[in-house]
């Protein structure tokens, strides 16, 4: 089993969660974080001063998947998130040891 | 001034003495619109300038700012109460020039039935008292972030003796300022250029804040902030209408005059922003509209709509510049832009009375024999004398607080916050509702 | 009491009545403080205390404790205005000692030109209507986190009938403790006892949260809590000076004399926090507030500044201890603290009215031929009458209400949440933004 | 009707003429009344009606809200000291029947002693002030969250001068409609037709926020909406209060009118919801107190309180469905549901004043030798012409608009959202804190 | 050494730490999630309109230990956040190379 | 690869991004955390009645990066984010199977 870890920009979750779900993956967890990357971030005033606010609202969506769908996971979320504009985000691949479906406790691939 | 001049055609500082008051007939309009009036002054402090303040801080420090609002507004009307009233409004005797007496402590004589002017007693002795509780709540925009709540009590006793009852006696009780023939409406010098030179005092003797000027201290919720900030702009209508003490045309004029100038001041905010970082921002805006409704406050009873326009503009124009020059260059950290928004304001409204009063330019005119020349002449010796007043009996009570129970939390405590480490809570506890 | 009795020397009940208003004139200057005092007071009510209630629950129940203070308002309106009104305030005839009659049902005879007093008795009408609004209103933090919506306003329904209408006719409309010369100037009894009785009943019948008292229920949002807080201090202005229902030194006393009971109870709950925890809490400074406020209700307009603070000082601390005992010592989860603040402060200041309006304690004395010990018997009456009529009367609706809708949810709504259960809401959706 | 026209039995529009004042005398209590309303009306548009907008908008354009009805507020402050007060309320020669003329520009002639009736007319220049201010503030819920700021500063100068300050003289400063009859006490055309028809022209013209319908936009904060929507109903205590412009029985009924019209609306809408939806929300109950305030206000000084309670349960269920119609079968994104809401209940309230002003349903009756059926005529005339008026003005002004400045954002900037594109701040920063 | 990840309903956090505690875990990390999976949202009204949210508040616990741990850690959030009713949750379980206690400078099993 | 997973206290994220840029990592990802530890938290007072709250606002700070990398990262979060007081967290280092940039589709190394 695989676990992924995907760095989006957050009007693209909706897209990105249809994508999943259409090549099968059910289950997702959702965080809302701060990136710090290539894109740049904006300026704000505050009384005469201009600072420089370098992180971005981005969403964290974490899976945990089969070893069979983890291609075209990836190729999902990629293609759903992509605008093509820096700041796009990132997919990261770890592996997964085991996996517990906590109200029925299966384990492995059952509890996905 | 507090009361209305042109009634009987007296001096403005005698009318302005309580206990002239034994020829005077209630007048229940009048006593309606100064009840309608210290309930708006009321509200422009908790919740007004406590929101207004409690956004701009950073989320760990909001409690500390709402806190002390309220522990000010508790503690000046005990303090008033006690003697507060009497120092500012009684007859001092043969101090009467710089200070009032003590027959009035614990509000004695004022009953149901005695009359200051046409209103009774009570209500003008509340009315006074909002904006005693006021003028130190703006003070704590000055070291924001970094006090330590007992200093805040500390303070507030000791300055509302030395700073407040004074000058409030000295220009609104029938002291020398009054008599010198300083016209400050409502609260020019007492409130805002006291106020912002005592903040100024206060963020130079305490020093800026750990990672001032390096670090960003975004407000952590301009929302408040802009709810505050409406709140002063209704507030202030209590504030300068009420200070005419009657429900007549020199209060109608006030409001407008006041309302102008907190437009312009906006206005003026909004396009220095807009030309110089080509965006006009909400916390922008609002401090425009602070910087003209306080530089407006001293002259809106002796001025026309105009005239609080003119005022308004200028506010907005030249407060713009000094919080820049305060805080950008000087490197000072008056944390929430007390001195270059309220006493700059001050300062500039006092001596624009002088100028703005004149029939020419739609002003009430000046009084019997005074040019325009004297006038801002005598409202400088006002402001000077206010400000030089304010620095001195400021230092004294910083320097007194500070070796009683010492001014500033340590770097830790700074780090914590002031919220937990002063009043054991938080904010807020969004989360908690999953739980 | 709710008309100013000095005007003609007659018993207070007496000219409560609207009906006797044939001879008045209007008093444009008295309309205009009650109008101002009418918004003041339902400005207490929403968003005040909602506001300060709300702050108070966790995130999930945030919008219930709004949603309830809002469909409160409307409903009892209606109710005001189909026959409360004329339960509360017109002749009951032969039951007139208990409670008013149907004539104004419908707000049968309110024209434009009818006066009540010296004042439109539109305008009276509905500056009561302010009252009638809040007492429920209180009562909803005894249950909250865990009542049923449709309960609410069930209960709303049957406790203004059985509870709020028949007390207010005897203490204000001319019933048998009005004619016994119970005083209580702005709803000690009325609104506070019987608010906080009704919150203690409900929050034993219901039983406690769930979780409680091991888990932590911090509020969720303590600057909510501050604004309403400061809300109901301005607001309370409007409560108490608009109950002497003229613009005059009766009012402006009241007025002066409710704000030190606020800032009296402030600086007591401040000190027994300081003293007992090492450190003062926002919450703590607030809660004093209310109590100061809750309990010199009932006095505000027969006392001076002095008795006022005496007042404050004297809740604060007792209503701190309340708080402890009710809920730590007894474990009685009345959510929000209605029944030690409201209703101890209700009991303590109707009695209390009867010592502090003595001369000799600054307060504006007693009717011919009463001493104080009499007073404060009377008094006493007053408040236990109120206790069982109001506890006996709660007990009632909510047996009532929880046959025929339920009072209480089940285990998987009290964990979800009473926003989703029963509006389909939430309170907030701050990332909504990013999408 | 802005002024209160039994007094001396003449027509209408005579009386609303400022200039008419000649004769009359200053009262005092009229005049506190009017100042409080100010305060009141103001207090609706900064911070009522910006709260109750913001809550309903996105984290992202939050700031854009708050800082778009502040702004309206200053710049329609700039232009009524002009000539907006002038083009409203002055004497417009051989032009008179459609807009009034130039000589009040820059205020001319209001002096501290001018009167406008029995108020001085600073104080009523300033009371209609806001009405001016809150009416822009209105439209830019049709746009929100997709408008360009620039936009939104020409928009506000070009149809202050075009929409607003014509129908203000048609209606209220003496012009035609005036003359034919149309009642209109507190602005159900002026106001609510006026800004609910310009809404939805905005929304026509600009399309639909990018994602709707099929994106949810849920409302980033309800207990801001709450809080405004408070504000709101409290403060129309002084738009429909004040709008008799005296302290007396018409301004205590329109008071009574207008809140039995507030809580019918509410629970109008609430039934609705409750049964099509099987649970109430709390946008539900607050927006119809919206619609039964709006409603009401063209009728609250001619009706009584069973007429406003009527007016408001129809408003409810008319406007429950308006917003279904407009938003969800026809599609057009009038972001905030103005439309529906202000523009039908405004066409509906201006109708209905024909019909509940009849003395057989409580009104106050109509003038002399008109019926109902003539009145309802009349009335239909007013809200049609005002439809047709402001709905061509509108168009011009946002054609012109976006020739000038462009009106809407493109994608990237509606993705990012207005606060950070327009004014380089957020709303909240709540993890500042940490930091 | 394992890395946990569970994602539970909030509010079975005291009950889950305290499980946890008493197998001798002592630290743990907690974030507020948004959970997507076989459990449906609810329903928000918006003026007439009724849109479903699909998104759950849920908790996510991380925590870091000594393999001999895991058996009995994955048991105690198993018990401790089960409540039967779908939407429970997940425990996934991840290889952790290694660990550093920032104030000391420990790695390894010491720095859990 | 590898991913690595720090938790510190907030103030120290300016030092720590600082150092890691310094180290040549470019992205980061941050996510606000509440942690349990040995540090203790602090009491509140509600009306009269004290609470322990136990849980500690922590960042979470999350990298991905080449191999060659790790020790100097860590040894720079280590430095930057040390106080030398308890409660200064923890550095967590898992392995990183793959990583892909959304924008571009570049996969491995150079995805980072
Ligand atoms: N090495 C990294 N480790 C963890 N997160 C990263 C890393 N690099 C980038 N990110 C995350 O991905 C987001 C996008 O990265 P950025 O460099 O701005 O653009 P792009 O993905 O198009 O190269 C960042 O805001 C950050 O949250
Ligand atoms: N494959 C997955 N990857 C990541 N998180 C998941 C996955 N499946 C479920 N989750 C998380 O677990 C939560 C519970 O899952 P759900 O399917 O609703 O119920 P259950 O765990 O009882 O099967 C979800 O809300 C989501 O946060
Ligand atoms: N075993 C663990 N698994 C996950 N997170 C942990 C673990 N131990 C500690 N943490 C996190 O590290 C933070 C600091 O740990 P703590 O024990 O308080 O101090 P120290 O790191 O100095 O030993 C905790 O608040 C928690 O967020």
């Amino acid at each position: 089993m695989k676990f992924l870890i995907a760095i989006i920009k957050p009007f693209k979750l909706d897209e990105v969660r249809q994508a999943l779900s259409d090549v099968g993956v059910t289950g997702v967890t959702v965080t809302e974080v701060q990136g710090f990357g290539r894109q740049k971030g904006h300026t704000e005033i505050y009384r005469g001063a201009e600072y420089n606010v370098d992180f971005l609202p981005k969403l964290k969506i974490e899976v945990a998947l089969t070893e069979d769908l983890l291609d075209q996971a990836v190729q999902a979320i990629q293609s759903a998130a992509s605008t093509g504009k820096i700041g796009d985000g990132k997919i990261f691949v770890l592996d997964l040891e085991n996996a517990y479906r906590i109200r029925t406790g299966e384990s492995g691939n059952n509890a996905l | 001034m507090k009361r209305f001049i042109a009634l009987l055609g007296l001096p403005a500082f005698l009318l302005m003495l309580p206990f002239d008051a034994a020829a005077d007939t209630l007048n229940q309009a009048d006593t309606a619109w100064i009840m309608t009036s210290t309930a708006l002054v009321l509200f422009m402090c908790i919740p007004g300038l406590a929101l207004f303040y409690g956004g701009l801080v950073r989320t760990k420090n909001i409690l500390s700012i709402l806190m002390q609002c309220f522990a000010i507004t508790a503690v000046v009307s005990a303090l008033w109460l006690a003697f507060l009233y009497s120092l500012s409004f009684s007859d001092g005797g043969g101090m009467n020039a710089w200070i009032g007496g003590l027959d009035k402590s614990f509000l004695a004589g004022v009953t149901v039935d005695s009359l200051s002017g046409t209103i009774p007693e009570s209500v003008f002795s509340m009315f006074q008292l909002t904006f005693a509780i006021i003028t130190p709540a703006l003070v704590i925009g000055g070291f924001a972030e970094r006090v330590r709540f007992s200093a805040v009590m500390m303070f507030t006793v000791l300055w509302m003796i030395l700073a407040y009852a004074p000058l409030c006696h000295m220009v609104w009780g029938g002291g020398w300022l009054a008599e010198m023939g300083v016209k400050d409406f409502a609260g020019g010098t007492v409130v805002h250029i006291n106020a912002g030179v005592a903040a100024l005092v206060a963020a130079l003797m305490m020093g800026p804040r750990r990672g001032f000027p390096t670090t960003m201290m975004l407000p952590h919720n301009m929302t408040m902030t802009f709810t505050g900030a409406a709140m002063l702009w209704v507030g202030w209508f209590g504030f300068n209408g009420g200070s005419a003490v009657a429900a007549n045309g020199s209060a109608g004029m006030a409001i407008l005059a006041t309302h102008m100038g907190a437009a312009a001041g906006s206005l003026a905010w909004m396009a220095m922003e807009w030309i110089r970082h080509g965006k006009p921002s909400m916390l922008g805006i609002v401090t425009g509209m602070v910087a003209g409704l306080g530089t407006v406050t001293p002259a809106s009873g002796f001025i026309g709509p105009m005239g609080g326009f003119m005022i308004g503009l200028i506010a907005g124009v030249v407060c713009y510049w000094s919080v820049i020059i305060i805080k950008q260059k000087l490197k000072i950290d008056d944390s929430l832009d007390v001195f270059p928004v309220h006493g700059v304001g001050g300062i500039m409204g006092t001596i624009l009375t002088g100028v703005f009063a004149a029939p020419a330019l739609g002003g009430l005119g000046f009084d019997e024999g005074i040019t325009m020349i004297q006038q801002v002449g005598i409202q400088t010796v006002g402001a000077v004398v206010t400000i030089a007043w304010s620095a001195v009996a400021s230092y004294i009570v910083f320097k007194l607080t500070d070796a009683l129970v010492g001014l500033r939390v340590d770097q830790q405590e700074e780090t914590e916050g002031l919220d937990l480490v002063f009043h054991d809570e938080r904010g807020y506890n969004f989360d908690s509702g999953s739980r």
